[in-house]
């Protein structure tokens, strides 16, 4: 069969050809020089983004300053060196140099769950093949006792102080922290909104407790308190097991399962170091504030409903009555 | 003239050893022996100096294939500079010397802690210092990478060797041996430099290419005895194809002895140095010889293209497989130093020894003559040496870095079939250059100038013989047509 | 060129076959029907063949010769411990007709043939067929092996027996394929009384080594 | 020499993956050989039946670790047949995009692994550079590089992301310039050509019967392909036809299997320009996960009596599901999921075609089969 003239098996093509291609590679890597005289002038090329019929259309207009080449274009960290493809890890991260890739809920990184609207139904324990998620309780603030504003509190808050129970205090440096703190690069545990602590007795406005965190007993006036009740939340992920196939997130009713971006801050030495618990699985609701404020506001409209059908039958009661 | 230069260490040791032995056995009554003792150490002493020398010398090589292969491939490779001994990696320093006995580490602490307060933290690349990576690429002076070859060396040496069960215990362990020995006793007689030698017998090219060509021996015998089917079909390739280029090599290294008229290494250089003799390199008088002496000495050492034995897909690592640790280490070191010994015999046989390319005529130039000759004064002519030495070793890794693998039929093929009619021929034309052209004096300078042009225009005829309109219409091997394919294609236009 | 096979003429194809079949086997229990694939965008139809184990090596080479069925894709087992006395076990292959001939050559090159898909029809429409065969309740459960008719169909034999059990006669050098060659005989994962104690099996954690975990694993065959 | 067996594998550079070839060579030339497979054999077909329907497609992913879409959605399509679901038509061309993305991927890890055993080592590089490409596009569909859980029975889980289709089309449109690349790599090397050409010759008839399917048997000329023989998703819509080769009468060998599989990633680029085109309601509209146009209502249970198989053109050969309905939890599970693997019917092929050749062409017989031992050993 006839060879292509570049592969006949002469001198030429099998010594000097592959030498020179080897050399030029060579030179290419020199500082200055190479890049000018030696590249092979095809990497990182503006790509051809609109297709015929839309250039027809709107003429080729480009896009400005921004440089799209299909080829991923990194490396500017070594810079005699042109890697139009390799990441250089540490130094340089993928979601910073190709956003697209990871849009907030399209990634499927570790598990997040936004506790504050997650009402432990055990949907996704169920979804789950692999049954890393596993049911325990904690400590939270039920985010519809909260009325921003005292007058808009529609009577909604169900739930007192109580001997026993829970009562939470705002602290107050949370807004700035929420905004600045990045899960994915700071790898410990989301801030808390509020510090807990439990009610040893309650007498008028004043009650003393003691706090969970530092365990001192103090008697607090309850006047800037808001009452904390212990939930059960799913919070236990054995991301040993979990496979990060994302049918949780699609399983939750409640829309406060989501799939965060982080996809290096996981690893341990042993298995238990993969447990991971409420604190570390925590996702900031305002990384996914619409799908959250959604959520609340058709929880608000159902208690509201609940409220005036009772409302409605206590009065036919009544008027039968 | 390039031999005599302060740099005289077999005149200094002499002195030294004669010293020792008049004031010491000299005084006793048993003064006449301090003639012969003072000969032995100051022999024993060069043989150590030239060992040492050896060993700094095939550094050189190791760094540079490393540094190089990976500059081919767009990255630095390994970039441990010296600061990485005090600084550490990622944040973390290693207090190793805390686990020294009796405190000695303690003023190795206190050395520490200066260098890293002064010259440990900062560097130039802000991504650097925020990953905490100090010991990246640090001055270019400090040779980055060079470290890595003391950590491999201690790592063969502290690296657990496990023999195969039932390999052939006696030839198992010596193999390596053989290999290592004859490759350091081919050192032995090459000169680094005029008096940097270790011996110098009057047939020192007969012994040379003796001891050289015992290494396939010893890569049989790892073969054989490592008692695993792959290393014996490896072995037997690579002993194969050893000595089917052992014979070009020979008749080459014939060729260079007839045209300087000796046997001796040292007078071959001298040759091609002393004006009143031949004062031409051979690489122009015999520029096949030097083709043909590098391909097989590339053979020889067992590097790409020729490898095959050691590193094919279903071979694994060929004989080497069931060797580690230290044993291995040998084995890897002992395939650079042959490598070196290649490089340092071709700068000997062609490149002129230790002279500097056209030393006496930069001497005579009218205006920058005086700053050469100081500069030739300084430095010692081994360097020069040295130099040369390592450009050939350049030239080995970027064969390394283009060629194919060949197969071993192709291999022992070309060798046969190819290489030893030519140097056959080589050798025709060196005899008929002594004995016709030679008159006695330096060569009529005419004589290189013809040969070495005949030579160049061969080499482009050689590689320029491309077939045009063929390339042009882009003939493919394969037959498959666009078998009337539906024209989903043609919507796309590849062309631009 | 068209690459939608016809419809009507696939499902007159699959009827030529069937009518064939039942004609040549008339007596023996052998029924056969064409059924609709029910999913996705397309309703293709393939043949459905029920056949008694005793006369499936005669009806494979029929198939094979008459019907030019040259492709055997997969021979499934299933195990019914709790259906019917009458199918214990049953074994469903998967045949096809890729209707390929020796593409023609001419001076040593091979001319291949790129058929327009819509004009295709009778003998050389591509057709699928589903062999469904019962094997009544018994403890070794076996039917003929169909190894020399297409070889496609050794090594599924092979699987099928490793892992569900069923024995094919006539196969020859039948060996473990996907399990450890030292499985203990009469081991076959795919039957149903091999429970899989994955959901609750979480003494994973708190005993990673094992050593607690002695009581009912101790000789039985797991 | 005496002949002697040799084990090539379970770890050995020749085999893609864990699975041993024992080989009887005499010298060089080899007489005899025996496949071994089953070392990774983690018996997905039971794990299956203790799962539901939606569960097991991860589980489908992790068959082939190099081409994982075309396994979710073979077993999808099977798993759409059991359950009698119809799928909307954009949720269908939105998989065709996926796999055949996915094929050009798979195709390249091939490409890329292939060269080194013939000692080219560079294009591995360019290859994986090419399948980065791909693996960027898979990453913003499926959420992930290797394992996607893409497909739901009766559609898709999400939509094709904003400013999908103009990256889509740059990325493909530049892979098409870098086909001709590999063809100067490749087909202008001599080494490589020596090292491909009449080697391992496989005849298109005793493939068939060997139930060898794919590209190894279209590179007989052998015109069978399944999106062509029994179309199913929207490829009876696209215009376009499937890649065969002009090989020598004696049959295959490892050059037209090489050349099957170039052109066929030329001919899914441009399967993949044509969907992006033709895509019901445009490929810049966006519809919100769930939306009816993208996944059809789908019934969670099937009972005793229902069957569902689907063939499948997988980039190996031809994939194949067989499910029976009725499995515990009231036929939430499958009773029985039946997988076939392309390889693992065409490993003992191949292992039959090295029987002449040299030890040293066994790299370049095996991998020009293109052997995925995840799949075989399921």
């Amino acid at each position: 069969m006839a060879y292509h003239p570049r592969a006949t098996p002469n001198f030429r093509n099998l010594v000097v050809r592959p030498m020179w291609i080897t050399l030029r590679a060579g030179l290419r890597t020199i500082p200055v020089i190479g890049p000018r005289f030696f590249s092979s002038g095809y990497h990182g090329k503006q790509a051809q983004m609109l297709d015929d019929e839309t250039i027809n259309r709107i003429g080729d207009n480009d896009s400005g300053d921004i440089i799209y080449a299909a080829d991923r274009e990194t490396s500017h960290f070594v810079k005699s060196i042109s890697r139009p493809v390799t990441i250089m890890y540490p130094y340089e991260r993928l979601e910073d140099l190709e956003p697209w890739l990871f849009v907030p809920n399209n990634y499927n990184g570790r598990i997040g769950v936004v506790w504050e609207t997650c009402t432990a139904c055990k949907a996704c324990v169920r979804a789950c093949p692999n049954d890393c998620l596993h049911m325990e309780s904690e400590v939270r603030v039920n985010v519809l006792d909260m009325p921003d504003a005292p007058e808009d509190d529609a009577g909604l808050s169900s739930v007192e102080f109580v001997e026993g129970g829970y009562l939470a205090r705002k602290n107050d440096d949370f807004e700035e922290i929420e905004n600045t703190f990045s899960l994915e690069t700071a790898h410990e545990s989301a801030p808390q909104q509020y510090d807990f602590a439990e009610i040893i007795d309650l007498s008028g406005t004043t009650a003393s407790v003691r706090w969970t965190d530092s365990g001192k007993t103090e008697s607090v006036d309850l006047e800037g308190m808001i009452p904390a009740e212990q939930d059960i939340v799913s919070g236990r992920i054995d991301l040993g097991r979990c496979m990060f196939c994302g049918l949780c997130m699609e399983s939750c009713p409640f829309n406060s399962f989501f799939m965060t971006n982080e996809y290096d801050g996981m690893s341990g030495i042993t298995r238990d170091d993969l447990w991971m618990d409420a604190a570390r699985t925590r996702v900031l609701p305002v990384v996914h504030k619409e799908a959250v404020d959604r959520e609340l506001a058709k929880r608000a409209d159902k208690e509201r409903a609940k409220r005036e059908r009772a409302a409605k039958k206590a009065s036919k009661a009544s008027k039968e009555a | 003239m390039a031999a005599d230069d302060w740099f005289d260490v077999r005149g200094a040791v002499a002195w030294v050893t004669e010293q020792t032995m008049d004031k010491t056995i000299g005084m006793t009554r048993f003064w006449e022996q301090k003639y012969w003792l003072s000969e032995f150490s100051a022999e024993f002493a060069m043989a150590g100096i030239i060992f040492v020398v050896t060993m700094l010398a095939v550094l050189g090589p190791v760094w540079m294939e490393r540094k190089l292969i990976a500059r081919l491939m767009d990255h630095r490779g390994s970039t441990i500079a010296i600061r990485s001994l005090w600084t550490g990696e990622g944040n973390i320093r290693v207090e190793w010397w805390k686990d020294l006995p009796f405190g000695i580490g303690v003023p190795i602490g206190w050395i520490n802690g200066f260098l890293w307060n002064n010259f440990g933290n900062e560097s130039s690349n802000p991504k650097v210092t925020q990953v905490g990576n100090r010991s990246y690429a640090g001055w270019w002076w400090a040779l980055p990478g060079m470290i890595n070859n003391f950590a491999d060396f201690t790592k063969f040496a502290i690296k657990e060797h496990m023999p195969p069960r039932d390999a052939d215990q006696v030839t198992y362990e010596v193999a390596p041996f053989i290999i290592i020995s004859t490759t350091l006793l081919v050192f032995a007689f090459i000169p680094y430099g005029p008096s940097l030698y270790a011996a110098n017998p009057d047939l020192s090219l007969v012994y040379m290419m003796a001891i050289f060509g015992i290494a396939p021996l010893g890569v049989f015998f790892a073969g054989w005895a490592s008692n695993n089917k792959y290393t014996l079909i490896g072995g037997m390739r690579s002993a194969a194809q050893l000595t089917a280029y052992e014979i070009p090599l020979l008749v080459t290294v014939l060729g260079i002895a007839v045209l300087s008229g000796t046997l001796n290494i040292i007078e071959i250089a001298e040759f091609q140095m002393n004006n009143t003799l031949g004062s031409v390199w051979n690489i122009f008088l015999m520029p096949l010889g030097a083709a043909l002496f590098l391909i097989t000495m590339i053979a020889e050492v067992e590097r790409t293209p020729f490898d095959m034995p050691e590193a094919e897909a279903e071979l694994v690592e060929g004989w080497w497989t069931e060797y580690g640790g230290m044993r291995w280490g040998l084995l890897f070191a002992s395939e650079y130093l042959r490598a070196l010994a290649a490089c340092l015999l071709f700068s000997l046989f062609f490149l002129g020894g230790w002279e500097f390319p056209f030393e006496d005529s930069l001497i005579a130039l009218p205006l920058v003559g005086g700053i050469f000759g100081a500069l030739f004064q300084v430095v010692p002519h081994s360097a020069w040496l040295l130099m040369k030495a390592w450009l050939v070793f350049g030239f080995f890794i970027w064969v390394r870095a283009s060629l194919h693998r060949v197969r071993t039929d192709q291999i022992l093929e070309f060798g046969w079939r190819y290489l030893l009619p030519l140097s056959v021929i080589q050798l025709g034309l060196s005899i008929w250059l002594r004995l016709g052209v030679y008159d006695g004096g330096p060569w009529p300078l005419v004589v290189p100038a013809l040969i070495t042009v005949v030579a160049v225009v061969l080499f482009v005829v050689l590689v320029l013989d491309e077939d045009e309109e063929a390339l042009a219409e882009q003939r493919r091997p394969y037959h498959v047509s666009e078998i009337n394919k539906a024209s989903p294609g043609a919507r796309i236009n590849l062309e631009d | 060129m068209g690459m939608k096979v016809n419809h009507e003429k696939q499902v007159a194809a699959a009827n030529d076959v069937i009518t064939a079949l039942e004609a040549e086997f008339s007596g023996e229990g052998l029924s056969c029907e064409v059924r609709m694939h029910a999913g996705g965008k397309h309703q293709r139809s393939y043949v459905y063949i029920d056949c008694p184990p005793s006369i499936w090596a005669i009806v494979a080479e029929t198939l094979s010769e008459v019907h030019a069925v040259d492709h055997c894709s997969m021979i499934t087992g299933i195990h019914w411990p709790e259906k019917s006395p009458e199918m214990e076990w049953q074994v469903v292959v998967h045949l096809m007709r890729m209707s390929v001939r020796n593409p023609p050559s001419n001076e040593g090159i091979v001319m291949p043939i790129i058929s327009d898909a819509s004009i295709l029809q009778g003998s050389d429409m591509p057709l699928e067929f589903e062999v469904s065969i019962a094997i009544p309740e018994t403890r070794n459960p076996s039917i003929p092996s169909v190894q020399h008719v297409w070889v496609g169909a050794d090594w599924n034999e092979k699987e099928t027996w490793d892992l569900v059990g069923i024995d094919f006669e006539g196969h020859n050098e039948m060996r473990r394929v996907l399990q450890p060659h030292e499985t203990p005989a009469g081991f076959h994962p795919l039957q149903k009384q091999h429970k899989l104690r994955y959901h609750e099996f979480n003494e994973m954690y708190d005993d990673a080594q094992g050593f607690a975990r002695k009581s009912e694993d101790i000789g039985k065959v797991k | 020499m005496a002949e002697m067996w040799i084990s090539m594998g379970p770890q050995h550079p020749m085999t893609h993956g864990l699975w041993t070839l024992k080989v009887k060579i005499d010298g060089e030339t080899i007489v005899d050989t025996i496949p071994d497979l089953g070392y990774i054999h983690r018996g997905v077909e039971k794990i299956c039946e203790s799962r539901d329907f939606t569960q097991i497609t991860p589980y489908c992913d992790r068959l082939c670790y190099a081409s994982a879409n075309t396994w979710s959605h073979s077993y999808i399509y099977a798993a759409e047949n059991l359950l009698e679901v119809e799928v909307p038509e954009r949720a269908e061309y939105i998989r065709l995009i996926a796999v055949e993305i996915q094929r050009i991927a798979s195709h390249l890890m091939w490409l890329g692994a292939y060269c080194p055993d013939i000692g080219n080592l560079t294009a591995f590089v360019y290859c994986l550079r090419e399948r980065e490409m791909m693996l960027d596009l898979l990453q913003e569909l499926g959420g992930s590089r290797m394992h996607y859980n893409f497909p739901r029975i009766g559609g898709v889980k999400r939509d094709l992301p904003h400013g999908f289709a103009m990256r889509c089309r740059a990325k493909v449109k530049l892979f098409l310039q870098r086909i001709h690349e590999y063809e100067a790599l490749l087909d202008e090397s001599t080494i490589f050509l020596i090292r491909t050409q009449g080697v391992g010759y496989a005849k298109p008839e005793e493939m068939v019967n060997h139930g060898v399917t794919g590209p190894n048997l279209r590179a007989g000329g052998v015109n069978y392909d399944v999106r062509w023989a029994h179309p199913y998703s929207v490829y009876d819509e696209l215009d376009w036809t499937p890649s065969v080769e002009r090989s020598s009468v004696k049959g295959a060998d490892c050059y037209d299997r090489y050349r099957v599989r170039l052109d066929e990633m030329k001919t899914s680029a441009e399967l993949i320009l044509q969907a992006l085109d033709g895509i019901p309601g445009g490929a810049e509209t966006f519809h919100e996960s769930g939306d009816p146009a993208l996944i059809a209502k789908a019934p969670a249970r099937a009972s005793d009596g229902q069957t569902g198989f689907h063939h499948f053109e997988d980039p190996r050969g031809e994939s194949m599901f067989y499910l029976a309905g009725g499995g515990d939890e009231r036929g939430k599970n499958p009773y029985r999921v039946s997988i076939r693997s392309p390889m693992f019917i065409t490993i003992p092929y191949a292992a039959k075609c090295m029987i002449g050749y040299k030890i040293a062409d066994v790299p370049a017989i095996m991998g020009s089969f293109d052997p995925c031992i995840g799949e075989t050993d399921r």
